[in-house]
């Protein structure tokens, strides 16, 4: 039963999902649009899991004071400031606590979230990944070595790549940069698409099926 | 080296910078951008080594992230789509799509923990019986057909586009060859996927350049942030 | 550091401008119609009107020259035409749109002969057998065929019922909240008379914006009043900007202008055959000089002048609705309310008495019309819009769907039969003898990373496949395995694996449970944590297989420096390279899978592995073969890889 | 020998400067680079449909989709923010969501910017609708309806009651998709929007993926693509030529193209000398 409900509903509803698509009728239509609105309400619940799993994690880690353990509670405080003040600032006609800001009286709550969001998420996930054009650098000087044919071919389609984008203006480079990529580059990532389009089929078509159950709980 | 010692020494390279900066530069007037700044230059540190500010910034990063997506979700998901359209609306069908989303909390009770396989397995259903026959439609026959050579691609005194499509279909094929794992060693199609690796090792190398370009452009978007909103050094 | 400069020097040599797209045949006729107004114009200022110079100046520009035939004529001939009599259009067809809901029938008939002259045409329609037609469309002259379906009525239909129910819902609100209205705009002074259009305004936003209090209206007012504040202090000091010494520039410009234009128009007039380029030229060259001595104050004080104008009237028409909520009474809402229930009632019936329906036959008349004249067409032939059941257009979707599954499911059942079912080797995987050889011989660790995604990632699971094999040989050469990993589940399931591996090679008790450890969620502490180990514990062989981001570039740079055997393999392929340029074998995309059915033999692997290779095949011959057909011109080809 | 040799060992955080100076150099000294940025063929593309949607006519909004996290949000904002601004240039109503949740907040801070910069009024001229689960159910379902997908913008108000949406029905009334997204999100917009609506699609995407779309560029299933930073500084260029010739607006790509020249060219001469150091120290030993 544990198994058999999950495994039923993914072979209904997916093999009913199939055959809709071939059905042009107002029944069929009537029924897609209610399954993606379903589908919608669902999907706004599936958060819970990642909240879940963060909160137990930085739980367990300050219980058992695990090494680091004393970051968790500036994630959880900070999920906890966030969360508070998005839920009551960002609701619709929220004027509690108002502050003039750039002559519009506005909540403390909406004034705070937007800043959070603007002046502390975008530049700490922005720098993030902005850390990767050191490590490339450094990476380019000591490992990116032309060692085989294979490397070499690749090294040399990069610096063409490269240099056509910073010599664009010079005509031969930047239609070589051009050609490259919509020649041989197309070529072999259209190979790779449609391997993996039917790979992606192929996983579908298991998960349907019920060969392919790994979502039903992790491990075996 | 101590451990502490890399984080005195951000400290104190912050401290003289903002010091100098104050005095010398339009510096933005800004709280909110002084925040902006010192949380980038707490991630930069990490350049230097992993260190307790960077671990901090990183932190209230996914705090916030993670807090974000709760207020988001209850106000554009739950709240306008599910709850309203229920009790305002009085659509009382809407029960069943969030009787089955409740479920995901049973993932908290260990004793009725396998409920939480409904919702994944309705979606997963849901969403694998839509996308095959869309997969199909929208790569495997759009893209076959978009390569074929057709005569028209000749026109008399241009051929290039010509020759170019039958190198993109050597291309295709080649490349497909290299993944066909069923071939036997010293087969016909042993030459031919050497040929495909040649296709491969050029895409791969032009997405290489571009994923250097890539990281850099971010880059400079941050040092944009700092030389501009931040110092004010670079004109507005 | 010359290099820097290097770039702009070299772009400095040799900078081409965009390349100028060649017109668009279909833009040919609007672009012309405003080339034409504005030439016609110029002519006739400097020459009057010579028709040659400007058909000649339009034939260098264009190779359409049937448009410009047709503008001409209506250039040369202006006269309004009297006409009589009109033919009507003939021969109406009907047609089903197949593979549809069923809501929609194509219409297709001859021109009238007249249809120059026409204002264009009315489509009614009858259900079959009756004699009541009702108007559905208008279409303009020139239209020989249209689609007739229940679009726009749906959407009337739709809107209708919206507005309806918001109108019920809103009523009892706005009754509400209406004293208390009255009671705020009592504090502003009364408004002269009440303008109905104002009024029938006011009920309705009282009736459906909750929102719309006067409390609103207020604030709204008060962000105008500060805004416009604003605009005159802007406007001040931009006024202050331009000094006495910029006017006299300014005026000496417009005079340089003045002077200058007048030289060039003379020098226009004298060749002027070719010189309708020339004038077009100096039309540019007038409006850009023309916007430089404006400068930009001038133009930015208008500006802010009309803004500040807009802002008094908003501010006036805020204050008078604000008054005039004083004169609303309750018996005003529900008029309101009724008879636009009323009309959006009409609406409905309207709409739905149009709607296509499914079962019904229709026949269809066009009817040519000018003015007052009116001719009529014959009947169509009746036709009825049906709902298909299948749809034809996908039959190759369908088939390719059939025989890709059977494919699969046919390996599958092949492979679970334990029929061996041939796979070639991957040489990465040959690889792995080699690095684990070279690390026993060293006497150093292998270290492997299994990815830094969850279990439900394919690349993981293959990821363990391959772990499952590494680990046995460890076991058997007594050379130690370090597993760090990232996923929690990953890591109970990975320490498993490796337990199994040490007694399946019949050694249970040289597995050290530390060797195959969790470090942390967080993606760059992990990989802090991971380099800390290659630097330290040195291994010999360093395995990175699985599902990598932007960590891929550290740990493979590490790696090479540590002096490692390098043996890499995702399915990320923005990660690949990094990989290929740094470690010593890698295993790309595909190779992943299908290395890990290799050693698994698990049959759901194997088996799908091969139904995908066969369908590559297919692919392959597909495109060859459909590639030959097209090349002698024939189009099935192309037709059999069209979808809908 | 021994030159190369310790240039090979030279310390990460000395080759980690060196970057940042050439980065930061070209900024300050804001270097112009000669000449106008030449706009690649399919940057191009993008702003001639642009230019070809009739803001009075059937297919006249733009949806936009934005569908960055903030973390590759340097790469895409100029894309995003000339192709907003080429877009109120030409009066065409927009429509603003994000697949990713914290892609509404990075468009509502552009779009307020810029909409006061160009005297646009939310409501009249574009509108927020703003995020919804499921990204497959959310472009299928608006391929119906889109009041059914949102049936309010983003601050709760009805969409029927926002001028803007007046006659917008559905992909039937949108001229172009435009994506901006940092990873896969693209995919969704080929697979649910264009092959079962057959509406335009074009995309913004960080440098990256830019190798993986030509294949849909190949096929026509995208009408165009802006490629990183660079496309950005492209589009901008495009758009400012064609309406604010006289305007002072803020180019934030052009201004970032020279230092991004330059630390791609110090990036190659860095593999170029990796390899002379680690050839000539390896013949030796």
């Amino acid at each position: 039963m544990k198994r058999r409900i999950p495994l039923t509903l993914t072979l209904v509803l997916g093999i009913v999902m199939m055959i809709q698509f071939f059905i042009p009728h107002q029944f069929s239509q009537d029924f897609k649009n209610t399954a993606l609105e379903w589908l919608r309400v669902i999907g706004g619940f599936a958060f819970i899991i990642g909240l879940a799993s963060f909160i137990t994690h930085h739980y367990t880690k300050i219980k058992h004071k695990k090494e680091g353990w004393a970051y968790s509670p500036i994630a959880l405080g900070a999920l906890v400031v966030m969360a508070v003040v998005g839920l009551i600032g960002r609701s619709p006609n929220m004027n509690w606590i108002p502050v003039t800001v750039q002559g519009q009286q506005i909540s403390v709550f909406t004034y705070l979230f937007s800043n959070f969001f603007t002046h502390m998420m975008i530049p700490l996930g922005a720098t993030m990944f902005s850390v990767l054009a050191f490590y490339i650098a450094s990476a380019a000087y000591r490992s990116f070595r032309a060692k085989s044919l294979v490397s070499i071919l690749l090294l040399v389609a990069a610096f063409v790549i490269m240099l056509a984008i910073i010599f664009y203006n010079v005509l031969p480079l930047g239609d070589l940069g051009e050609w490259l990529l919509s020649v041989p580059n197309m070529a072999a990532k259209r190979g790779i698409l449609l391997g993996a389009s039917l790979g992606g089929i192929a996983t579908s078509l298991k998960i349907i099926l019920g060969i392919e159950r790994g979502y039903l709980g992790g491990t075996k | 080296m101590k451990k502490w010692v890399p984080t005195v020494i951000f400290l104190a390279v912050a401290v003289v910078l903002i010091v100098l900066a104050i005095v010398f530069l339009p510096v933005s007037k800004s709280v909110w951008v002084w925040i902006a700044a010192l949380l980038t230059l707490a991630i930069f540190s990490i350049l230097y080594r992993d260190n307790p500010i960077y671990r901090i910034a990183e932190h209230i990063f996914v705090g916030l992230s993670l807090g974000y997506g709760l207020a988001m979700i209850w106000h554009l998901a739950l709240w306008q789509i599910a709850l309203r359209p229920l009790f305002v609306e009085g659509r009382f069908i809407l029960i069943i799509p969030i009787a089955i989303g409740l479920l995901y909390f049973t993932r908290l009770i260990p004793k009725v923990s396998w409920l939480v396989r409904i919702p994944i397995s309705i979606a997963l259903g849901l969403g694998s019986g839509i996308a095959i026959p869309l997969i199909f439609q929208a790569t495997i026959f759009e893209q076959t057909k978009a390569s074929l050579v057709l005569p028209e691609m000749f026109a008399p005194g241009n051929p290039w586009p010509g020759i170019w499509a039958i190198i993109l279909i050597i291309g295709i094929v080649t490349t497909l060859a290299y993944f066909f794992f069923s071939r036997k060693e010293k087969s016909v199609l042993s030459p031919v996927s050497k040929v495909g690796i040649i296709f491969i090792m050029l895409g791969f190398g032009a997405t290489f350049g571009l994923t250097v370009m890539s990281r850099v452009s971010l880059l400079i978007g941050r040092v944009q942030f700092l030389l501009r909103e931040w110092l004010g050094i670079i004109a507005q | 550091m010359f290099f820097l400069l290097l770039p702009f020097l070299l772009t400095q040599a040799e900078v081409v401008s965009p390349p100028e797209r060649s017109y668009d045949p279909g833009m040919d006729v609007a672009v012309l119609a405003g080339e034409v107004d504005t030439l016609q114009a110029m002519l006739t200022q400097v020459t009057g009107n010579q028709v040659e110079d400007l058909e000649a100046h339009m034939s260098s520009m264009f190779t359409r020259v049937y448009t410009i035939d047709s503008i001409l004529k209506v250039l040369m001939e202006p006269e309004e035409l009297i006409v009589e009599e009109i033919q009507p259009p003939a021969n109406v067809k009907v047609e089903d749109v197949r593979n549809d809901v069923g809501n929609q029938l194509v219409l297709r008939w001859n021109l009238s002969p007249d249809d120059s002259l026409l204002d264009g045409y009315v489509l009614y329609r009858a259900v079959e057998g009756k004699q009541e037609f009702k108007q559905i469309q208008v279409l303009p002259p020139g239209a020989d065929s249209t689609n007739d379906n229940n679009d726009l009525l749906a959407r009337m239909i739709e809107y209708g019922r919206d507005e309806i129910a918001s109108l019920r819902r809103n009523l009892p609100r706005a009754k509400r909240a209406l004293p208390k209205l009255k009671q705020d705009a009592a504090k502003f002074p009364q408004a002269d008379s009440l303008v109905p259009g104002i009024k029938n305004n006011l009920v309705a936003i009282i009736l459906g914006y909750r929102r719309n209090t006067v409390r609103q209206f207020e604030l709204d007012m008060e962000t105008a009043k500060r805004n416009a504040e604003r605009v005159q202090i802007k406007i001040d000091s931009l006024r202050g900007e331009i000094t006495a010494e910029q006017t006299e520039v300014f005026t000496e410009h417009v005079n340089a202008l003045a002077s200058g234009m007048v030289d060039l128009q003379s020098m226009v007039q004298e060749d002027l055959p070719p010189g309708a380029a020339e004038l077009e030229a100096l039309a540019e060259e007038t409006s850009k000089l023309r916007a430089k001595i404006q400068g930009t104050t001038v133009y930015r004080v208008q500006k802010l002048e009309a803004d500040l104008a807009n802002l008094e009237a908003e501010i006036a028409s805020l204050e008078s609705m604000i008054a005039n909520i004083a004169f609303i009474e309750e018996a005003d809402l529900e008029e309101y309310a009724k008879s636009r229930t009323e009309r959006m009632q009409g609406l409905i019936e309207d709409s739905e008495g149009k709607l296509l329906k499914n079962r019904l036959s229709y026949r269809y008349k066009v009817v040519a019309v000018r003015g007052d004249l009116q001719a009529p067409s014959e009947l169509s032939a009746a036709a009825s819009p049906s709902a298909q059941l299948f749809h034809t257009q996908r039959i190759n979707v369908l088939v390719a769907m059939i025989f890709f599954f059977s494919l699969v499911t046919f390996f599958i059942s092949q492979a679970k039969r334990g029929k061996n079912l041939f796979l070639r080797k991957i040489a990465g995987l040959e690889a792995i003898d080699e690095a684990v050889g070279r690390a026993t011989e060293m006497g150093r660790p292998i270290l492997f990373v299994p990815g830094l995604s969850t279990i439900g990632d394919i690349a993981t699971i293959a990821a363990l496949n391959i772990l499952q094999g590494i680990a046995k040989k460890a076991a058997q050469y007594d050379t130690p395995i370090i597993v760090p990993n990232r996923d929690p589940i990953v890591y109970t399931v990975a320490r498993e694996i490796v337990k199994e591996a040490y007694s399946d090679a019949g050694r249970p008790d040289a597995f050290n449970p530390d060797s195959v450890f969790f470090i942390t969620t967080s993606q760059f502490a992990y990989v802090a944590a991971v380099n800390g180990i290659m630097l330290r514990e040195k291994p010999a062989a360093n395995f990175f297989l699985g599902m990598f981001w932007a960590e891929s570039l550290l740990l493979a740079e590490t790696g090479n420096i540590s002096g490692a055997i390098q043996i890499a393999g995702t399915d990320a392929s923005a990660q690949l390279p990094f990989f290929i340029t740094a470690c010593d074998y890698t295993i790309i995309g595909e190779e992943l899978y299908a290395a890990s059915a290799y050693l698994s033999r698990e049959p759901n692997l194997v088996g799908t592995i091969k139904g995908q290779d066969w369908g590559k095949a297919t692919i392959a011959g597909l495109l060859i073969v459909l590639t030959v057909l097209a090349m002698f011109g024939i189009e099935f080809a192309v037709k059999l890889l069209t979808t809908v | 020998m021994k030159f190369w040799e310790r240039l090979g060992k030279i310390d990460r955080r000395i080759i980690y400067i060196v970057l940042a100076v050439v980065v930061i150099i070209p900024l300050i000294l804001t270097v112009k680079l000669p000449g106008k940025v030449r706009a690649m063929p399919r940057t191009k593309d993008v702003f001639d449909h642009i230019e070809n949607i009739d803001p009075n006519g059937k297919r006249r909004s733009i949806l936009i989709s934005v569908d960055f996290d903030p973390q590759t949000e340097p790469e895409l904002k100029p894309q995003l923010e000339a192709v907003v601004r080429h877009a109120f240039a030409r009066n065409i109503p927009l429509l603003v969501m994000a697949l990713p949740i914290q892609g509404t907040d990075i468009g509502i801070e552009v779009f307020t910017r810029l909409a006061e910069e160009h005297n646009k009024e939310y409501g009249i001229d574009y509108v927020i609708l703003g995020w919804k689960p499921s990204p497959v159910a959310v472009i299928l379902g608006m391929g119906n309806f889109i009041e059914q997908v949102f049936p309010t913008d983003y601050w709760g108000t009805p969409l029927s009651e926002l001028p803007v949406m007046e006659g917008i029905r559905n992909y039937d009334d949108v001229g172009l998709v435009m994506d901006f997204t940092g990873s896969s999100f693209y995919v969704y917009w080929v697979y649910y929007a264009h092959t079962p609506y057959d509406v335009p699609v074009a995309t913004g995407v960080t440098s990256v993926s830019v190798a993986d779309i030509y294949p849909f560029l190949g096929s026509k299933q995208f009408i165009g693509m802006l490629a990183g930073m660079k496309a950005g500084a492209e589009y901008e260029r495009l758009v400012k030529d064609k309406y604010y010739q006289d305007q002072d607006i803020f180019l934030r790509g052009t201004q970032a193209l020279p230092a991004l020249s330059a630390s791609l060219l110090v990036i190659i001469l860095f593999v170029i000398l990796g390899n002379i150091s680690h050839f000539a120290t390896r013949r030796k030993s």
